[in-house]
C-alpha cells in the first residue's frame, strides 16, 4: 500500500530518524539522572531494522533483546510511554517495573525486551505454533544480536522452526561486538547464515546501512515464512557507541569507531531520497526537526512523570484474580500481634 | 462417570482428555509425549485423539520446549509442556523462572503465561543422581511461579485441571513412585480448594506436614503412632506455592508438635521453608522443637539399597514422633 | 604487604592475583574477563599479566562456559569461570549441579572437578528483575556444591583464596553492591577458619545472622538498637554452604532471641533454612520467635523506588529486633 | 604399531565381539533382577564405535552419553567392574553410586558417563584447554547421540572448540532414534555434518557398519585435532534393540527392526576378516568364546559381588580432607538429646 504511493521510503527514513533522536535522549535522560538505572542500550547505527519492522504486519509479533528501542519505535510504540518506562515512572508502558531492559506492549505485538541474551528466541517459535494451530496468518519475529548466536537456545529454537515448518524469523541485528568483544573474538566460523542453513532455514543478508535492501529482504523472507518456510535474516552494521550508556569503549581504537560510524544507515537513506528526488533538502530537515521536537517533548514527559506508588510493587506477580503476595511487614505484624 | 477407582496415572492422563476436549487451545508439548505416550504413560493415546498438532513430540531441546511453551502461552494458547524429569529443571531454570516467571511482573501485567509444566521426580527407581532427584525448593523460591505436587489420584486430577485454569505459569510435580498407585478419583469433587492444603489424617497430638510420596509415608507413620497411642495429624501441601498456611498454622496450635518431612535433600528445602514459618507463627504454641525430616544431604546413589537409605520413610517418621511425645526413647538416640 | 586499605572489588581481584601467581594450573574463563577487565572490574588487568591462555575471554555461552571449565577441572586445571550476573545461574544449573557437584560422588571418589564458579547478585543498580535476583539458595540445596558469600574487603580475599583451595566446586557469589567499599585487607589474617561464620559485633540481647550486603545494613541496625540500650550480635555466614553452626547456636543459646536476614525472596531463602536450624536445635532456649526478614517474594521492579523498598534495610530490622526485646512498639504494627 | 603387524582389525574385531556379548548379558543382569534399576541402554549395534576408541591414544580422554559401555569397553575397561558397576556393587568402577549411567575411570581418561542428554559435551572442550595450555599432545572426544544434536549446548561446546582451537572430537553416535522417536521426527534438516562445518569444525561421516572405514577416518580427525583442528564425525549405525532393556519398541515396524538388524558392524567385520584372511572361521570360533566366557564371567562376578556398606553412602560428597554431611540421625539425635 504504502509502496504503490512510493513514500514507504520516506516513512521508512522518519522513523529511523526518530529512532535516532529517541535514543540521543535516552542518554540525555541517563546524564540528567532521570533514568532507573544505567542499563541503557542504545541502538543507534542499527536503525536499519526499520526495514524489517516495515515488512512486519498488524497482528504480526516480536521479542527483542536488551537493544530493542528501535525495533519497538519501528512497530509504532509511544515514544513519550517508552521514556517514561526508561525512567521507571508509573505511565511507562510496564508501570515502571521493566525498564529499558523490559519494555513490552501486548497491544502492539511486542511479546517482551530481554535482559538474557538470546532469551527471547524460542519464543517466536511457541507463537509460531500459536499461528499455525489458529491459523491466523501471522509471523513472529526474534530480533538479536551477533552474541546470541553463540547461545545453544537459538539452535534448538532453529530446528524446531524448520521441523514445524513454523511462520518464524529469527533476525540477527550483527553489530560487531558482544560488549568488549568484537565478535571474531566470539565466533569460531563466522558465516551466520550457514548455521542456519544447516538447520534448515532459509537464509538472507542484508547490509545494514541500506534500509531499503533491509526491507526487500525481509519482506520476501517474512512472506516464505507465512507460508511455512522460517527464515533467518542478518543485518551488518556497526554499533556506533559503547555497549551500554556508560560505556566508553576503550576496547576499540577511535579510527576503528570513527570507520563504523561512517556506516550511517539515517545519513545514507536520507542522501539516497535526496538523490532519487523523493524529498528535498527542506523535506528533510522538516522530517529531522519534528523528529527532534517529538522526542525532546518525551524526554520532558518522561521526567516530569510520577513514580509507581510503592504498594504497586505486589501487584503483577499473579493474575489480578488471586491474593497478591502479602507484604513483609504484614507477615511480622501478624507474628507479633497474635502472639499471646 | 464421576467416581470411579483409578490409577495416580490415569487421573492425570483424565485431566488432561478433559481439559483437551473443553478447550482447544490447551496443547501438549515434550519429548515423547505423543507417539510414545510418555516416558511414563500419562499421555497414552492422546496424540491419537488429538492430533499431531496438539500432542506434540519435540526435539531433545528442553530450554527451547519451555521456550517455546512460554510464547505460545504469551499469544493464546494454553501450553501444558512435559519435562520428562525433574533433574532436567537445570536446563531451563532460565526459561521458567526468569521468562515464565517474571513476565506478567516485568511487562507490567500486559502479558501473560498461561502454561503448566508438567513433571516428576523423586526415587525409587534406582536411576541414579541425574533421574532421582526432588528439586522443588527451587521453583518454590521463584516468584511469580505457582508450584503444586499431587500426592493423590483425586488430586492427580484436580491439581492439574485447576492448573489449567491458572492465568499463571504452574509448575506442576509428579512422583514416579506413585504412577501405579490406585485410588479414588471423584471428577466432581476436589480435595481441597486450589491453594488450600488438605488434612489427610486428624490427630490432635502432632501435626505432621509433608507433600508428595512422603503423605503416603506420613500416614503409614501416624498409623504405626496410634497403635503407642500417639495421634498424629497429616497435613499435605499440595500447592506449595502460594500456600495459604492457616490450616497448618491452626493444626500445630492445637497439637503443639509439629513435624515437616520432605523426600528433597534437607538443607534448603521446603520442609525447611516450612518450619521456620511454623516457627515463626506458632512460637508460643509449641511443646517441642519444630523437626525437619528430609533426604540425606547428599547426591542420590544408585543402588537400590543407599538410594532407601538416603531417604525417610514411615519408620524414622514414626520414631521421630514417638520421641517428640515422649512416648518412647528414640532406638537410635 | 599484609595489612593495608582497599576496595572489595581489589580485594577479590589481589586474589585471583595471587593465586594465578603461585600456581600455573588457576585459569580464569568468563564473558569479558579479559580485555574488557570484567564487567565489574574485578579482572581488569588480569590478561595483560597472565596472557589470554590464562584469562580467557568466552563466547556469550554461560552453559558451555561451565561446562569446559567442569572439563577443565577434571583434567587438571584449576578454573575460575566467571557468570557476569547470578541471575544467568538458570542457563546452567544443569553444568553445575548435575555435572560439577555429583562427579565427585557419581564416580566414587574418581574425579574431582575442583572449580570456583565466581558471581555477583542482588539489587541497588535499577537493574531489573534479571539483573537483581539473590539464587543462593538453589545452590545451597545442592548437595556437592560449596558456597560462599563474602561481605567484607578482607574475605573478598581469603574466602577467595581458601575456595581455591578446595579440590571441590565452590559457587562464590559477590554482591554488586559491595564493589566500591573500602575496608582493611590483611593477607595474611583471614576473618575467620573456612566453613566458620565471623561474628562482627557482640552483644547479649539478640543474635543477627545474615550474608553479604545485609551485614552491613545488620550491622548498621545494631548500632540504632544500641542507642535503645539493645545490644545485638550480629554473625556472618561467609560460608553458607557446608556451614559449622555451632557458634550461631551458641550465640542464640545465650541471647534467646534470633533474627535471620536476606536479601532474598523470603520464601525458600537460605533464611529460611537458618531459621529452621535455630528453630530444631535452641527450642529452649529462645525466649522469642525467630523471625525471618528478607526480599518481599516479587520479581525485582526497575523503578528505584521500588526496588529499594523491596529489599530490608537497617530500618526494618532495627525495628524489628527492638520489637522483639519489647523495648518498644513496633512502628507499623 | 598395530597397524604394521596387521593384527589391528583382528583385534577391533574381538573389542567388538566382546562388546556385544557384555551388553547381552547386562540384559541378562536385568532380568535376573541383579541390576541397579532398569535404565540400562545397550549400545548392539553400534560396535563399530571401536574404531574411534582404537584411534585414541595413551592419555587421551572421553565422556560418554547413557549408552557408552561399548565406548569404555573401547578404551580397556575390566568388564567385571563395569558389571559390578551396573549392579550397584561396592567393586564397581564408581563403588555402586553411578551405575551404568554414570560409569567413569579416572585411570582409563573416562570423564564419565552422564544421564543428561548433552550434558557431557562441553566437558571435552575443558580438557581440550588443559591440554593446550599444558601442551600434553593429547586429545578429548564427546561420544553422544543423535538426539544431542538437538541440544543447544552442543553448539556451544562446538564454537568454543573452533574459535580456540582445540584439541577435541565431537562423535555422534547416530543410531536413527531418540527413544521412540526417529530421527526425522525431530531434526528439521538431516545434514549433521553441515551443522558442525558451519561451526568451523572438521566434518567427517563414516558407515557404522565398517569399522575400518570408522576408523580409518577417525585416525586422520583425531590426528587433525590433535593439531589444534578440531572434528566432528557422525557414525552411521541402527539401534538393535529398545531404547533401555525393558522398552519393546512399539513405535517402529518389525519389518524397520529387521532391516536394521542386518546393519549388523560385528558381523560384517568377522565375515570380511575371514575373506581377507585375516582369521580363519576357526579362529574367530575361538575368539567368540573367549568374548562370551569373559563375559559370563563378568556377569557370575557381579550377581556374587557385595553391595555397598550403607554409610558409604555419606563419602564423595566432598573431598575426604573435609567432614562427609552428617547423617540425619545425627542431627535429630542432637536436637534430641540435648534439649535440657
Ligand atoms: C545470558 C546473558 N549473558 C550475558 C549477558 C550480559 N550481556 C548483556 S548484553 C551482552 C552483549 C550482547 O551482545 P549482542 O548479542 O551482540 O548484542 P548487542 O549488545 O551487540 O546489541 C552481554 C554479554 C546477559 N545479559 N545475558
Ligand atoms: C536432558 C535430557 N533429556 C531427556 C532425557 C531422556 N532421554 C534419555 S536418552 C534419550 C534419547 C537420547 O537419544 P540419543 O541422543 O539419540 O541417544 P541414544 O539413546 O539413541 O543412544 C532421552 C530423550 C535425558 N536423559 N536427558
Ligand atoms: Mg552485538
Ligand atoms: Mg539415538
Amino acid at each position: 500500500m504504502n509502496a504503490q504511493k512510493n513514500t514507504a521510503p520516506l516513512d521508512r527514513y522518519r522513523t529511523m530518524r526518530r529512532i535516532r533522536s529517541f535514543e540521543e535522549r535516552v542518554g540525555e535522560l541517563f546524564l540528567r539522572g532521570e533514568s532507573a538505572g544505567s542499563m541503557l542500550h542504545l541502538s543507534i547505527g542499527e536503525e536499519a531494522v526499520v526495514g524489517v519492522t516495515d515488512a512486519m504486519g498488524d497482528g504480526d509479533t516480536f521479542t527483542t533483546h536488551h537493544r530493542g528501542h528501535g525495533v519497538f519505535l519501528g512497530r509504532g510504540a509511544d515514544p513519550a510511554r517508552m521514556m517514561a518506562e526508561i525512567g521507571g515512572k508509573a505511565d511507562g508502558y510496564c508501570r515502571g517495573k521493566g525498564g529499558s531492559m523490559h519494555i513490552a506492549s501486548h497491544a502492539l505485538g511486542h511479546l517482551g525486551a530481554n535482559a538474557i541474551v538470546g532469551g527471547g528466541i524460542p519464543h517466536v517459535v511457541g507463537a509460531g505454533l500459536t499461528y499455525r494451530n489458529k491459523g491466523t496468518g501471522h509471523v513472529s519475529v526474534a530480533f538479536f544480536g551477533d552474541g546470541a548466536m553463540q547461545q545453544g537456545i537459538l539452535y534448538e529454537a532453529m530446528n524446531m522452526a524448520a521441523l514445524w515448518r513454523l511462520p518464524v524469523i529469527f533476525c540477527c541485528l550483527n553489530n560487531q561486538y558482544g560488549m568488549g568483544t568484537r565478535i571474531d573474538r566470539a565466533v569460531g566460523k563466522l558465516a551466520f547464515g550457514e548455521r542456519a542453513e544447516a538447520f534448515g532455514l532459509q537464509a538472507a543478508h542484508a547490509d545494514g546501512t541500506d534500509v531499503e535492501e533491509v526491507h526487500d529482504t525481509a519482506q520476501s523472507l517474512i512472506a516464505d515464512a507465512r507460508g511455512g518456510k522460517p527464515g533467518f535474516l542478518e543485518i551488518s552494521s556497526f554499533r556506533f557507541y559503547g555497549h551500554a550508556r556508560m560505556d566508553k569503549s576503550p576496547y576499540r581504537t577511535p579510527e576503528e569507531e570513527e570507520e563504523g560510524r561512517k556506516r550511517d544507515p539515517v545519513l545514507k537513506a536520507r542522501e539516497r531520497l535526496i538523490e532519487s528526488g523523493l524529498g528535498s533538502d527542506a523535506d528533510m530537515e522538516r522530517i529531522d526537526t519534528k523528529a527532534d521536537d517529538e522526542m525532546d517533548a518525551a524526554l520532558e514527559s518522561a521526567v516530569t512523570a510520577s513514580p509507581p506508588p510503592l504498594d504497586t510493587m505486589f501487584e503483577d506477580v499473579f493474575h489480578p484474580d488471586s491474593p497478591a503476595p502479602a507484604p513483609q511487614r504484614d507477615r511480622l505484624r501478624a507474628i507479633l500481634t497474635e502472639t499471646p | 462417570m464421576t467416581a470411579q477407582q483409578t490409577t495416580y496415572r490415569e487421573a492425570i492422563r483424565q485431566a488432561l482428555l478433559d481439559a483437551m476436549a473443553e478447550d482447544d487451545d490447551v496443547i501438549l508439548i515434550g519429548e515423547e509425549v505423543g507417539v510414545y505416550g510418555g516416558a511414563y504413560g500419562v499421555t497414552k493415546g492422546l496424540i491419537d485423539i488429538y492430533g499431531a498438532d496438539r500432542v506434540i513430540d519435540s526435539p531433545i531441546s528442553e530450554a527451547g520446549i519451555v521456550g517455546a511453551a512460554v510464547g505460545a502461552a504469551m499469544t493464546g494458547l494454553k501450553p501444558v509442556v512435559e519435562l520428562m524429569y525433574v533433574d532436567f529443571i537445570g536446563l531451563v531454570m532460565d526459561q521458567l523462572a526468569n521468562q515464565a516467571a517474571k513476565s506478567r511482573y516485568m511487562f507490567g501485567g500486559q502479558i501473560e503465561v498461561p502454561m503448566v509444566l508438567r513433571t516428576q521426580g523423586g526415587t525409587g527407581r534406582s536411576a541414579a543422581a541425574q533421574h532421582s532427584q526432588s528439586l522443588e525448593a527451587w521453583m518454590m523460591h521463584t516468584p511469580g511461579l505457582r508450584l503444586c505436587m499431587p500426592a493423590t489420584v483425586n488430586d492427580g486430577y484436580h491439581l492439574l485441571r485447576d492448573a489449567l485454569r491458572q492465568r499463571d505459569p504452574v509448575c506442576f510435580i509428579e512422583h514416579k513412585g506413585l504412577y501405579t498407585m490406585k485410588g479414588n478419583l471423584d471428577t466432581a469433587r476436589a480435595d481441597a480448594d486450589w491453594g488450600q492444603p488438605a488434612i489427610r489424617r486428624t490427630g490432635g497430638d502432632i501435626t505432621i506436614v509433608t507433600y508428595s510420596r512422603m503423605v503416603h509415608e506420613a500416614l503409614k507413620a501416624a498409623d504405626a503412632m496410634a497403635e503407642q497411642g500417639v495421634e498424629a495429624t497429616v497435613i499435605d501441601l499440595r500447592c506449595l506455592n502460594p500456600l495459604d498456611m492457616a490450616p497448618i498454622l491452626a493444626s500445630v496450635r492445637d497439637t503443639g508438635r509439629a513435624m515437616v518431612v520432605t523426600e528433597a535433600a534437607l538443607t534448603g528445602s521446603v520442609a525447611s521453608e516450612i518450619a521456620a514459618r511454623i516457627g515463626e507463627s506458632c512460637f508460643d504454641w509449641l511443646e517441642e522443637p519444630v523437626l525437619r525430616i528430609g533426604g540425606e544431604d547428599i547426591p542420590i546413589p544408585v543402588s537400590p539399597k543407599l538410594e532407601a537409605g538416603s531417604i525417610p520413610d514411615a519408620g524414622l517418621i514414626a520414631e521421630t514422633g514417638l520421641w517428640m511425645m515422649r512416648r518412647d526413647t528414640l532406638a537410635w538416640a
